[in-house]
């Protein structure tokens, strides 16, 4: 289900990412989105912010698509 | 509780099973089973029994052949499908276990079609509606429960049908069964209950399954009338089975019928019965050929000619071939249509 | 009008029954004495007892000879009389009811409804307090719904009946009695699609059946903690809507399953999975259950301990914010 | 099979069932059934009743003022549940279903203890082993194959016990109980199944229940004697069941007694009668009542007195303050229990 | 010595009944045929027809006698025949068998292992190849192993045996003939534990009975790829190992159950569900499921396309590795 939504697209990270970036005390919301496919936040993203620096794109647009996962191959 | 007019010593099985027709063919007439069978009729009996000989033997062949998974042989148990299936109308309903061939082959079904069962094709390959004969049901017991199900459907829809379910000595044990009666005696559904009893339930012997005196001995219980007969001869089962047809449609209710037989192959292609029966016992049970017994019976009544013989027998190998066509080598279907009629 | 979710039940099969004659109501004690909760209330004096019929006790009996009628052209409606009494005929619901149409690539259809009261809280008995859906919601072949409200149970009824797949339709029995003002005939969303009842933003709350109104009412409480929950009935146990399922946690990006069943494979633990599997990467906490405990039910005097409630709920809800 | 020494004919029940008390008490001798009990025994058949009808009075008052969540009361079948429980040695095992206070009472089992489970305090709360009373089953039919299960136990243990089974009329229609006799007999297994027929189940009349002549017409089917009593006569089921322990515990196999009895009260306190039975009925069935008929008797064997009636009177009492003192506001267990027990 | 899998649990009965006069073994065909499958061969011989033997065809009748010989104090190892024919027992199954411990606090103890032979990819017909070990698993009450070795299954139906608690022993009938270099009587790990049979550092393979063997050939087919798979052998569906479970993912990141039942509400989603809990901050990907499809089981003839093999586990091992 790719339907675009009116409100924002909360940060997208794999949970190591979001423990990385609670540890270094980084706000994703900051640096969404991400280098990662489809605007996921990556755990170089994360340390470049930590270390001040911007691995990411800046923002650019209020809404995005959300990233999809990948089509299941097990299971109907 | 049941009709108070009834008495309950009229629903026990007679102390003799019901047999017109012995070994060598002599027949004893019986006024309450008359044969209303004319000679086509009778030569019918026997070619339908044949065929399903022949058939059945191709599908143990195929199945040695590896071109089936198993198959559950109906070998010795002929007389007992087919003169039953054959009291039945076209519009009646057959409600079958798995061993069935000949009461198939008596509604026409395709019997490619019913060894695809069997070689995993699919899991059934046949249309019930087409020959009022449901798919084969491998829980044991548990097309019973359909079959009076149906017979309900036709009796509150006004319509004269009947229906038959069989299983067999072991389907006996199983609550299903049992729960059916119940509710076929009560809703004096068009029902008949046929037993197959040819002696064991893979290996476990009748005397392991039931200390009933006879299985015919259950339907009392249930408010039915139990009726044994010779499941060798094929004119009892087709008498036995033609009186409990007419009283279904008449709309006086059910009838359990017990025909005494015996497996003349293994329970499955993939059972090996040395180990529990003897061979002794097996050469006893050949005696009592049903096949054999049939054709002394035509031979009897000048009913049986090196003509027909012939016709039979090119029959049986047509349908054999039949078989062993659709059968040999044939492709899987689609992996696709596995993710149809899910729901 | 006021309308409870039994009387909802109730009206939907009388509306099924009249415009489709084919219909047919049994089972143990539906018929002259209307069911042991009413839910078949008059359908006999109504339709007369060739259509609204008690049957012997039997489940087995009653499901397999509902197969029988539906072969035949009927739409059978079978109830069994309580979710802990229904085992007695799983071998038909799972090895027929549930394969025929496959086994017969859908020359057979079985348009088979069984109505199962079901669900806890109501201070039963061993065996009338069961949540079984997931012995059902496991089993290919069968539609499970579950309505979670009046309107839900008359409209997702007709649907039932009116669908010829076999479909397990189960009856939160604790909201038998809840009553909602309505007008019936209504029809709501489609059976197999998952509904928002209530729109939040920091915790998606699934929920279903009983549970709908004690998560409406987390959601209520929550509110004045500050937390805003976005409340989820599924309604359909299998098919799940998964969409709606995955579009809800992309929005909150946390999630609380709550069902009586126990924890172990309950609904919570499918949905679990296809939500990590489909939102990884919004997922901010792992998804969490708020379920009955992995034991047999609980004797009635201990149920309140055992029942997922509003406190539950918004203990996870807290557990998944620390996240 | 069957043993062919046994005609079938003997295992159905005879035309009449056991009757040996009228309602106004006439004692009627039966040589079939001689009644082996002293007076002594005779007064305990009736306090045993009595107080079974006190204490269901209580439990029926208890769920009135909320303390129990549900009672299904005995009331009218005390004869049938004190008379065959009574018939049994103490080393003897009972599988009840959910009705059988009376029958707890022989046994001696806490009455306060067998309530808790309609009050919900636990889902039981007695040790079967303590009085060989085995947990109420509410599922319909299935301690038919507990009971079964355990009497072959014993068999094979060679311990002389035997198991006696409870359940009603539409119990017999589940098939666990057919499954449950379809193993005694071939097993002769020491297990005695004891139908109380009270007519209903719950709002099902026995006319839509089964179509069977009568329940105990079932028996044969399995190769097991059938027997009939009046179930409102506590010399007619103490002596049936006498015979059926002798002969279970002699080794000969199991029995099916059906005792006609009527169910006085509602199917529980959440049912209500009215919408399926008349009061016209509920009137003629008082007049059966099994307690004032076997104090008529005892009046008739200058067995009765004043004394006894204020003993036994006294005795119900007790009983009755015992249940409600350990029911009434009984605190609910520690919730920490629900986590043991659980492996 | 060669001991095939049948072979293991043959003597296991053997063993158990020479130490235990108490064992009873019994079933459709276990006595004098010595079992479909020949597992239950001589024992009636051995221990004559008093403790090993023949029961009339009724699968509620077996487990009900069962539970009343485990009453009376013998121990109980009753058969059900096939996976798909042991639904006629559910009612006893789940209603007494798993509850009658839990109902008299413990007083009644049910020592009954009830063996089954499961799983596919034996080419039978119809409801011989069922997987319907989450149906027990969801069971509270209920013990559920699988061996998926020889060894094991010797091992595991020793230790099922003596425990007082209810089993569900599922036998993997495909790998009956499996061969192992072994000595009986072996003692293996106890039977709730999972263990790991092969050691790797990229994905984690969670697997049981029958699958163990094929995720085995997958570790060695994906170590060509340059994957190293760690291959965990649940053994005991219930309870679930989960310390052992979410210690693998902590080690590697990343999980993939594999099972032959269908997907939805299989043992993977509970699987997956505890894992995404308690592992959370070490998934690198999602747990994703190997399993059989969302349909009923196939024809023999289509029966390679929809069971999970080697292939079908590297492609998910290959997905969860791009995450
Ligand atoms: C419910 C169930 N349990 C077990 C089986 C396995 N099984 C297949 S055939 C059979 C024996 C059936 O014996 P019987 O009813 O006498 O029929 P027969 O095969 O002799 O014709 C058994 C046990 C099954 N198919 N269904
Ligand atoms: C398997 C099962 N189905 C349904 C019920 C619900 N139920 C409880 S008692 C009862 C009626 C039982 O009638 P009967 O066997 O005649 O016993 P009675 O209550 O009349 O003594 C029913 C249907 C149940 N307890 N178990
Ligand atoms: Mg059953
Ligand atoms: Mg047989
Ligand atoms: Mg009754």
């Amino acid at each position: 289900d790719g339907q675009a939504q009116a409100a924002p697209v909360r940060p997208l990270a794999k949970p190591p990412v979001r423990k990385l970036a609670k540890d270094l005390g980084v706000d994703l919301a900051d640096i969404a989105p991400g280098s990662g496919p489809e605007g996921v936040i990556t755990r170089e993203d994360v340390h470049a912010a930590a270390s001040g620096g911007q691995g990411a794109q800046a923002t650019a647009a209020a809404t995005q698509t959300p990233a999809s996962a990948p089509a299941p191959t097990a299971g109907v | 509780m049941a009709d108070a007019a009834i008495d309950p010593r009229e629903l026990l099985p007679p102390d003799e099973p019901v047999h017109l027709l012995d070994p060598d063919g002599t027949y004893h007439e019986d006024p309450e089973h008359p044969i209303d069978l004319d000679d086509a009729g009778l030569r019918e009996l026997y070619r339908l029994m044949l065929v399903t000989r022949k058939v059945d033997r191709e599908a143990i062949n195929l199945q040695r052949q590896g071109q089936l998974g198993v198959y559950a042989s109906c070998m010795g148990q002929e007389a007992a499908q087919v003169g039953s299936a054959y009291a039945l109308g076209e519009e009646d309903w057959i409600f079958p276990s798995y061993r069935e061939l000949g009461a198939a082959l008596v509604r026409q079904c395709d019997a490619a079609g019913l060894l695809h069962l069997y070689r995993g094709t699919w899991l059934s390959d046949h249309d019930p509606y087409k020959h009022h004969f449901a798919l084969m049901s491998i829980p044991i017991g548990t097309q019973a429960l359909h079959a009076t199900g149906f017979a309900m459907g036709a009796r509150l829809d006004g319509n004269p049908i009947v229906t038959m379910t069989y299983y067999g000595d072991g389907g006996t044990s199983e609550g299903d069964p049992h729960e059916a009666m119940t509710f076929a005696g009560v809703m004096k559904s068009p029902v008949i209950f046929f037993v197959q009893n040819n002696q064991y339930a893979i290996s476990v012997p009748l005397d392991k399954q039931t200390a009933a005196p006879t299985l015919a001995h259950k339907a009392v219980g249930y408010g039915l009338p139990g009726r044994r007969c010779d499941g060798n001869d094929v004119l009892a089962t087709y008498a036995v089975t033609r009186k409990a047809v007419e009283r279904a449609r008449s709309g006086e209710g059910p009838t359990f019928i017990e025909a005494l037989t015996y497996r003349m192959e293994a329970h499955t292609t993939s059972d090996d019965p040395s180990r529990y029966r003897t061979q002794t016992e097996l050469d006893e049970a050949a005696k009592t050929d049903p096949i054999v017994r049939m054709r002394n019976f035509l031979q009897q009544r000048d009913l049986y000619d090196a003509e027909l013989e012939q016709a039979v027998e090119d029959q049986a190998k047509e349908v054999a071939s039949y078989v062993r066509a659709g059968i040999y080598d044939a492709p899987h279907g689609d992996p696709m249509e596995l993710f149809e009629h899910v729901y | 009008m006021a309308v409870t979710l039994a009387q909802a039940i109730n009206q939907a099969l009388h509306d099924a029954m009249t415009e489709d004659e084919r219909v047919l109501v049994f089972g143990e004690d539906v018929g002259k004495l209307g069911g042991v909760f009413r839910v078949t209330d008059k359908l006999q004096e109504t339709f007369s007892e060739a259509r609204c019929f008690d049957t012997p006790l039997a489940e087995s009996g009653i499901i397999g000879t509902a197969i029988g009628l539906a072969m035949y052209g009927y739409r059978p409606v079978p109830e069994m009389q309580f979710d802990g009494f229904t085992y007695p005929a799983f071998e038909q619901i799972v090895s027929h009811l549930a394969k025929m149409p496959n086994r017969s690539r859908g020359t057979v259809k079985l348009p088979v409804t069984i109505r199962i009261p079901y669900g806890g809280g109501i201070g039963a008995v061993e065996h009338h307090s069961e949540s079984p859906e997931a012995y059902w919601a496991h089993t290919q072949g069968l539609k499970v719904f579950t309505p979670g409200t009046p309107d839900d149970a008359y409209s997702m009824m007709r649907a039932a009946i009116a669908m010829d797949d076999p479909v397990i339709f189960l009856e939160p029995k604790r909201r038998y009695w809840m009553k909602s003002e309505t007008e019936l005939p209504v029809q709501t969303e489609a059976p197999h699609r998952a509904v928002v009842r209530r729109e939040g933003t920091d915790v998606s709350v699934f929920c279903y059946g009983p549970m709908v109104r004690t998560a409406m009412e987390a959601a209520e409480a929550a509110a004045d903690e500050g937390w805003s929950l976005e409340v989820v009935d599924l309604r359909s146990l299998n098919p799940l809507d998964t969409p709606t399922i995955v579009a809800s946690v992309q929005r909150t990006g946390r999630a609380v399953v709550v069902h009586e069943a126990a924890q172990t494979l309950g609904m919570g633990a499918e949905i679990a999975a296809r939500i990590q599997e489909r939102a990884f990467y919004s997922l901010e906490a792992p998804v969490l259950r708020a379920t009955g405990y992995d034991t047999p039910y609980p004797p009635a005097k201990l149920e309140e301990f055992w029942l997922p409630d509003v406190d539950r709920i918004l203990d996870l809800v807290e557990r998944t914010l620390a996240y």
